[in-house]
């Protein structure tokens, strides 16, 4: 269907996979909500949620439709279209990042291949670090835009940390860049498909990625932005209603984009082995990586979560210690001791 | 080499003077300058003999095709006696008085004398100019700092309009320098450049402004008789006596030679320039009171004739033009030693305040008298034969321009004579009274100045033979 | 698309970021105009080096090589830029540059 | 129809990014939408108690925004150097390969300037917290 | 080349020499020893460029007027280290950084003396600037230093965004960045290629603070420490006219495309020196009066670029040391007195002789008297104007600016020699003559015999 020179078939292809990833990122980071409580509740020995359907499996709705329905508050010294675009930007951030990730290999309906992935964009990595370096602003404005003490101090701490992290993270993607030679994220899971997962070759570059992640995604062991015992909150001290939401559910969904990121460069993505010698038909091959990759992404999420739950949080010139002092250098090291190796091996 | 000795001598004394203390800066200057005059015969000597010997090249700036060569042509030679002599007279007469810090006064007052030297000898045009400037410095400091009330403001003009001349004159240099075939500064490739009269026309101005500026021509003076009066009187003597010689060897070595067609072309403009000068200068001469400035205008009215002269394009004048150099030296330099003499005495400048200083200082009087009557050029006195040279080849060019050049002299001998009358004859009073006579110093050098307006006055073939080659020179161009 | 589209949006932007030069009075507002024509450069020079390359210059890969240089160069004023501001607001409190008139008598 | 599929699927045309501008409208329209609704859906009881600032129940004294620790500032300029000196490293892990050890060498050196300046910046106690 | 690289590399050692060396008086030996290695390593490489330039990757072309260019900006600042070293100790604990920086900048200009790639050109011009900003606001605590270097620094990036605009239409005309291959010479000039042109005029005349671009100047000369001021004002200018004259030269000198420029450049010229020495005559400050003399001494250097020829070239070398020899000379003294209008220089000369006389030798020289290096310098720009032989009225004008010019540096040797006074001076050490006598003694040789410098090129 050409009209206008325009593939139309492609659009709503096209649109319907931004919904479902969309839709599937909510509901996956309305679920992880639930999930941390229950492994919480797990690790400390308690129970959990469990009042609201059963094993509390209908919590985070009823969480969710609370959040709507309380009361909107804008302190009257905040700014306030500040105030409102703060949040706006960190849920947009969060939910910009799924763009560029292979969901899956190429579906053949009809004939006609789709792809699971929205965009195959031969930059898709610095698309995601450019995109997440935006969510510092959601951040930064929330908390100055409040016009409290706290939210702000939070605030310039969350600042200072992700842009700390954001170095090592992005040296760490070099030595990765090394190895596949291409920023595509598709490509890098092509990659793999037919190879050793990258983790096994760049075992420290993942390290180094997963301490960042977890301080991109201001989790604890380093979530000082919301260091509740000393910032009362932290920098969405004075959100309600959505807009409180939008902070805690951008959060979520970053954990969940992080995760299926890990998974995606370090682990096969939707890869899995022996994919290509079960003789199945591609479809059911595609179908099969998706549920790989969603596996490994919980898996992963799975592991914030316990972190969170085992890992005392750092103080704060701990946190910038490790991630100038110990991380840089160590991102470095991997950096030039992957390059001296491929190039010692290509000899 | 003697020529270099020239520039060499004053300049170590000079800078040696500077370390010198008490009496020695004068010992000094004495011994550097009866040196030098005795190098300056010298080289007259040579000259009649083997004027060739008296070239000097030594490599400086290879790749400017700018050398260190310095010779004498008899217009050079006689300057350079001029200037030998003219110190040596000024270093007589000041013998006796004390100035300040003299180290300082007599190390600037022998550096002049080798920039001087330097100019009269420069055959490369970059060599030139910079012996022009380094001239200018050290009287600058001299008029600076042991001048008048008013020196600072008054010098300050006077190094600004003479940088400012001579810096046009370093344009018309660097362009002849690029006309040249083999880019050189030598005054051979200069004087032989086939120069169209467009640009002849226009580069006229660049070297003609300086050196107006220089001697001074009416309109560039205005800065002379404020420098003259406030300046000590041994740094006017050489200013009018030597500096302004700079001017009229520059415009006859540097601008008549290079540019001769440019030279025809502005010569009615030059000389009316210089008719406006004299006529102006012996006006407001008339009416002075000031004894100094009196002289400073009426020199401006002598090297008017001189300049004008120099335009008429003709032998005659231009002879009369270069025994007039020497004379208009020697003549002014004794009038500011007599100026100078009355001003130590008396301490006034005004002669409305003066008279009748015959009866107390006859000597003084006497002297006065002759040198005054040489400034008006009066027959058996050396001012004669230069002015009626330059006259004549002056009506030989144009009647109208002589006539009102005559009438220069006319009024020059109305403001000498009254001068005369109000200074050394009339009613003596209390002031006058209190004055002394010449001391032995004084004597000496006005006596000498005397001697050489007599002799020259009565024989003046000398310095005619002297001057003969460079007029030679001339006859070959036009 | 051709690329006059690029050089008349760059032009533009780099207008603006002149405009607001010369026109505002806040440091930190001139510093951000000064960053939007380093930007501008920066687009026009891509579209260029595209350009180029669609005509078959093997080297026009140089001009996207020269946009790292510009951001590089941007950075390192931004950090002297910036300190220096923080140091004029910690004497002045301000950033008005209208203030800044103590040199002038 | 063949071309045109091409066309908007290659990942080298700007067309590659359409999808992306499709997802920003989503997202937009997403926190929109979610915006007003929390707006209009919730009540509004407003008093002027509950329209101050929150700083542990203690009245709020003078304004929030006050300069804070220079540190921070630094941490950012530090940031903005160190971030494009990362950038560098982009292009060449992409080309490393072609370049072989000359440029491997080249890019020790250029780790060596920035070794020296993150020794530099760490002896000069930029990155000291602990005060 | 070597020269680039021992500044880069004595700018990093110096920053760490400040770490370890805790005595700071030390630290200017360390500054000077490193501008000493790097004199000689500069030196080291004249005989492999003798015969023709050294080319590297097509970004830089070390040839024989590059090397000798570094070699007068190292050697005018190992002068200025030795008369102003002990300054920078006054200006706080971080006495090795401004060493540092300013061994960055060399390393700028360096880089200016020898680019052959726009992206260099651009990188130069850069690394020269940024320092600076940070050596003008050197006195964090002063509000006039503040103010000087906020001023230079939007001033500083507003030009280099206009700097940056023109190599990227230019780039767009000609599809290169090696300036000798643009090839733009043609009988048609691409207006794109015609715009960029007058922006980087724009731009570097900005850099250079020619006149209507230098309204920054006199306020950052005067505001910024004055021991920084006496290098911005001199080597780095020059190196800024160096980047100039390389490029108009290399690039825009064939054919129509010259006609174009220079009438731009000619006027900018005039207007530099018109309005820098009429500004210079009013000046109280001898520190505000050097910043104007400054603008009008770029005006002469301007000669160097718009008359487009080899003259040009010699005349700028032969400038840079003799205005730099000269100025960072007068600066030097001047830090020395507590008071910088003309009247604090009364009397100086029976007070202290030596400062008086080498301050009268250095403003000799910036005047362009004969016997001193700035003679030769002003009579090489100005040959080259008279060869150029489209700009004598160029010239005339020049000169008569060179006259007003002695009105204000001689109100200083006025003030010193001629006028009585108290001035305060500081005690100088024995250091500080010996090389206020070298800086003399250079004035004196350059002017006596400027082939010395010249025989090199």
């Amino acid at each position: 269907m050409t009209l206008l020179s325009i593939d139309w078939f492609f659009i709503i292809e096209k649109v319907l996979l931004i919904s479902v990833v969309l839709v599937l990122s909510l509901v996956v980071a309305m679920y992880s909500t639930w999930g941390e409580r229950k492994v919480a509740a797990w690790i400390q020995d308690r129970l959990g949620p469990n009042r609201a359907g059963p094993m509390g499996l209908l919590q985070p709705l009823a969480d969710g439709g609370k959040l709507f329905f309380k009361e909107e508050i804008i302190p009257t010294n905040s700014s306030r279209f500040l105030f409102i675009l703060g949040p706006s930007i960190a849920m947009m951030v969060a939910c910009m990042t799924s763009a560029v990730i292979p969901w899956g290999d190429t579906l053949v309906i009809a004939g006609r291949p789709v792809s699971l992935q929205i965009a195959d964009v031969n930059i898709g990595i610095l698309f995601i670090f450019g995109v997440v370096s935006m969510g510092v602003y959601g951040i930064m404005i929330g908390g100055w835009a409040s016009n409290n003490k706290f939210s702000l101090l939070a605030s310039v701490r969350a600042a200072s940390q992700i842009i700390s992290y954001e170095l090592p993270m992005g040296l760490a993607l070099i030595a990765l860049l090394m190895l596949t030679g291409s920023l595509s994220l598709k490509d890098i899971v092509e990659q793999q498909r037919h190879s050793l997962w990258n983790v096994c070759y760049q075992p420290l570059g993942f390290f180094i990625f997963l301490v960042c992640a977890f301080a991109e995604c201001n989790r604890a062991p380093f979530d000082l932005p919301e260091a509740e015992n000393e910032l009362n909150g932290g920098y969405h001290l004075e959100y309600s209603s959505m807009k409180l939401g939008f902070f805690l559910f951008a959060e979520y969904i970053n954990m969940f984009i992080s995760s299926a990121l890990i998974a995606t460069m370090y682990f096969g993505g939707y890869a899995f082995p022996y994919m290509d010698s079960l003789g199945l038909d591609p479809n059911v091959v595609t179908i099969l990586g998706f549920v790989a990759l969603f596996i490994k992404t919980l898996c992963f999420i799975f592991f914030f979560m316990w972190v969170r739950w085992t890992v005392p949080r750092f103080r704060y010139d701990q946190l910038m210690r490790l991630g100038w002092k110990v991380m840089i250098p160590l991102a470095l090291a991997n950096m030039l001791i992957t390059g001296a190796l491929i190039l010692a091996r290509q000899h | 080499m003697l020529t270099v000795l020239l520039i060499l001598i004053p300049f170590i004394a000079g800078l040696i003077s500077f370390g010198l203390k008490g009496s020695g800066p004068k010992v000094l200057g004495i011994i550097s300058s009866l040196a030098t005059v005795v190098i300056a015969i010298g080289t007259w000597c040579t000259f009649r003999t083997t004027p060739d010997s008296l070239d000097f090249v030594a490599d400086w700036i290879p790749q400017l095709g700018s050398q260190f060569r310095v010779g004498l042509d008899g217009m050079g030679v006689m300057l350079c006696l001029l200037t030998a002599v003219a110190f040596l007279l000024i270093f007589i007469t000041i013998y006796s008085r004390d100035y300040e810090k003299p180290g300082s006064f007599y190390g600037l007052m022998l550096l002049a004398q080798a920039g001087l030297m330097g100019v009269f000898t420069a055959y490369d045009a970059l060599l030139f100019y910079i012996f022009w400037e380094l001239a200018l410095i050290p009287v600058y400091f001299l008029c600076s700092l042991w001048g008048g009330e008013k020196r600072i403001a008054v010098t300050f003009k006077f190094f600004i309009y003479t940088f400012l001349g001579s810096l046009l004159m370093m344009v018309g240099i660097i362009y002849l320098y690029f006309q040249t075939q083999d880019h050189s500064f030598s005054w051979a490739a200069f004087s032989s450049l086939p120069l169209g009269p467009e640009k002849q026309k226009w580069l006229f101005w660049l070297f003609f402004v300086a050196f107006a500026i220089k001697m001074p021509v009416f309109p560039f003076h205005t800065w002379q008789p404020d420098t003259y009066e406030q300046s000590p009187t041994p740094v006017t003597m050489i200013l009018s006596g030597l500096m302004v010689k700079m001017g009229l060897f520059g415009l006859i070595r540097w601008c008549l030679l290079l540019v001769p067609q440019g030279v025809g072309m502005w010569s009615d403009v030059a000389i009316v320039l210089c008719i406006i000068g004299i006529i102006y200068a012996s006006a407001i001469a008339m009416v002075q009171n000031d004894i100094k400035r009196l002289i400073a205008y009426s020199s401006i009215a002598h090297i008017g004739l001189m300049c004008a002269a120099i335009f008429a394009d003709n032998e005659q004048s231009l002879q009369g033009v270069l025994i007039q150099m020497f004379n208009h030296g020697i003549n002014i330099i004794g009038l500011w030693i007599i100026v100078d003499v009355i001003q130590q005495r008396l301490g006034v400048k005004n002669m409305d305040q003066l008279g009748g200083m015959a009866r107390k200082a006859p000597r003084m009087a006497i002297f006065f008298v002759i040198i005054s009557l040489a400034n008006i050029g009066l027959p058996l006195t050396n001012g004669f034969i230069g002015e009626f040279l330059m006259l004549s080849g002056l009506f030989e060019y144009n009647h109208w321009f002589m006539a009102f050049a005559g009438l220069g002299i006319i009024l020059s001998a109305v403001y000498t004579l009254g001068m005369i009358q109000k200074v050394i004859f009339g009613e003596s009073n209390e002031l006058t009274e209190t004055t002394t006579d010449l001391q032995p110093g004084e004597a000496l050098a006005l006596s000498l100045i005397v001697i050489m307006i007599l002799v020259l006055g009565v024989y003046p073939k000398p310095m005619l033979d002297l001057v003969s080659s460079t007029t030679e020179v001339f006859n070959k161009v036009f | 698309m051709p690329v006059q589209y690029y050089i008349f949006l760059s032009i533009a932007l780099f207008c603006i970021g002149v405009m607001g030069v010369l026109m505002r009075r806040n440091a930190i507002i001139i510093f951000m105009c000064i960053e939007l024509m380093l930007n501008a450069v920066n687009l026009l020079m891509v579209s260029f080096s595209k350009m180029w390359a669609d005509a078959g210059r093997v080297d026009a890969g140089s001009a996207q090589l020269f946009v790292f240089f510009i951001m590089v160069v941007a950075a390192a004023e931004v950090a002297v830029g910036l300190a220096i501001i923080t140091m004029v607001y910690r004497n002045t409190h301000s950033v008005d540059i209208n203030i800044l008139n103590r040199l002038k008598n | 129809m063949y071309t045109d599929t091409v066309f908007l699927s290659a990942t080298t045309t700007p067309f590659s990014y359409f999808p992306i501008v499709l997802q920003l409208v989503a997202a937009l329209g997403f926190v929109g939408i979610t915006m007003l609704a929390t707006h209009f859906l919730g009540p509004k009881r407003k008093t002027s108690d509950k329209l101050i600032n929150f700083e542990s129940g203690i009245e709020q004294k003078g304004n929030a925004r006050q300069p804070v620790a220079i540190k921070y500032f630094l941490t950012a300029i530090l940031f903005v150097l160190f971030d494009v000196e990362v950038i560098f490293f982009y292009p060449y892990a992409v080309n490393f390969r072609e370049l072989g050890w000359e440029g491997f060498v080249a890019v020790l050196m250029f780790v060596g300037f920035f070794l020296c300046g993150f020794i530099y910046i760490t002896k000069k106690g930029a990155l000291k917290w602990e005060d | 080349m070597n020269a680039l690289i021992s500044t880069a590399l004595s700018g990093v050692v110096l920053m760490f020499v400040g770490l370890f060396v805790r005595n700071k008086q030390h630290i200017k030996f360390f500054a000077i020893a490193a501008i000493i290695i790097a004199f000689i390593a500069n030196l080291a490489q004249y005989p492999s460029v003798q015969l023709g330039g050294y080319v590297m990757y097509g970004m830089i072309e070390v040839t024989k007027f590059g090397v000798l260019f570094n070699a007068v900006a190292l050697g005018t600042t190992l002068l200025y280290f030795l008369l102003s070293g002990s300054e920078f100790e006054k200006m706080g604990e971080h006495v090795a950084d401004y060493f540092a920086l300013i061994f960055f900048i060399l390393a700028g200009i360096s880089l200016a003396a020898s680019f052959s790639n726009l992206l260099m050109l651009f990188l130069a011009i850069e690394i020269m600037s940024i320092p600076q900003y940070i050596l003008a606001g050197a006195d964090k605590k002063s509000l006039k230093s503040n103010e000087a270097s906020l001023k230079y620094f939007l001033m500083g990036s507003f030009s280099t965004g206009i700097l940056l605009m023109g190599i990227t239409l230019i780039y767009g005309a000609a599809g290169s960045f090696e300036i000798a291959a643009l090839g733009l010479g043609a009988e048609s000039v691409h207006p794109l290629a015609l715009c960029g042109i007058i922006l980087m005029v724009f731009a570097l005349a900005f850099k250079v603070s020619a006149v209507p671009f230098h309204f920054w100047t006199p306020d950052v000369y005067d505001g910024s420490p004055t021991v920084f001021t006496a290098f911005m004002s001199t080597v780095v200018k020059a190196g800024g006219f160096v980047a100039f004259l390389r490029m108009f030269h290399t690039s825009f000198a064939g054919g129509s495309i010259s006609h174009h420029w220079t009438l731009i450049l000619s006027l900018i010229t005039a207007g530099t020196l018109v309005l820098g020495n009429f500004s210079a005559v009013f000046q109280q400050s001898v520190k505000r009066m050097l910043a104007y003399s400054s603008i009008a001494q770029a005006g002469f250097m301007l000669f160097a670029v718009v008359s487009l020829n080899s003259m040009g070239s010699q005349g700028i070398i032969l400038y840079s040391a003799a205005y730099s020899i000269a100025t960072i000379g007068v600066f030097a003294v001047l830090m020395k007195l507590k008071d910088y209008t003309f009247e604090g220089f009364n009397g100086l000369a029976r007070k202290e002789p030596l400062l008086a006389g080498a301050v009268a030798v250095f403003l000799f020289s910036l005047a362009g008297i004969p016997v001193t290096a700035g003679f030769f310098a002003k009579y090489f720009v100005l040959s080259a104007a008279i060869l150029n032989g489209r700009l004598l009225w160029l010239v005339v004008l020049a000169v008569l600016c060179a006259a007003i010019s002695v009105y204000y540096y001689f109100r200083v040797i006025i003030a010193m020699y001629f006028k009585t006074g108290e001035p305060e001076v500081e005690q100088t050490s024995g250091g500080f003559k010996a090389a206020l006598v070298l800086a003399i003694a250079l004035v004196l040789v350059l002017g006596l015999f400027p082939n010395l410098l010249l025989c090199w090129l």
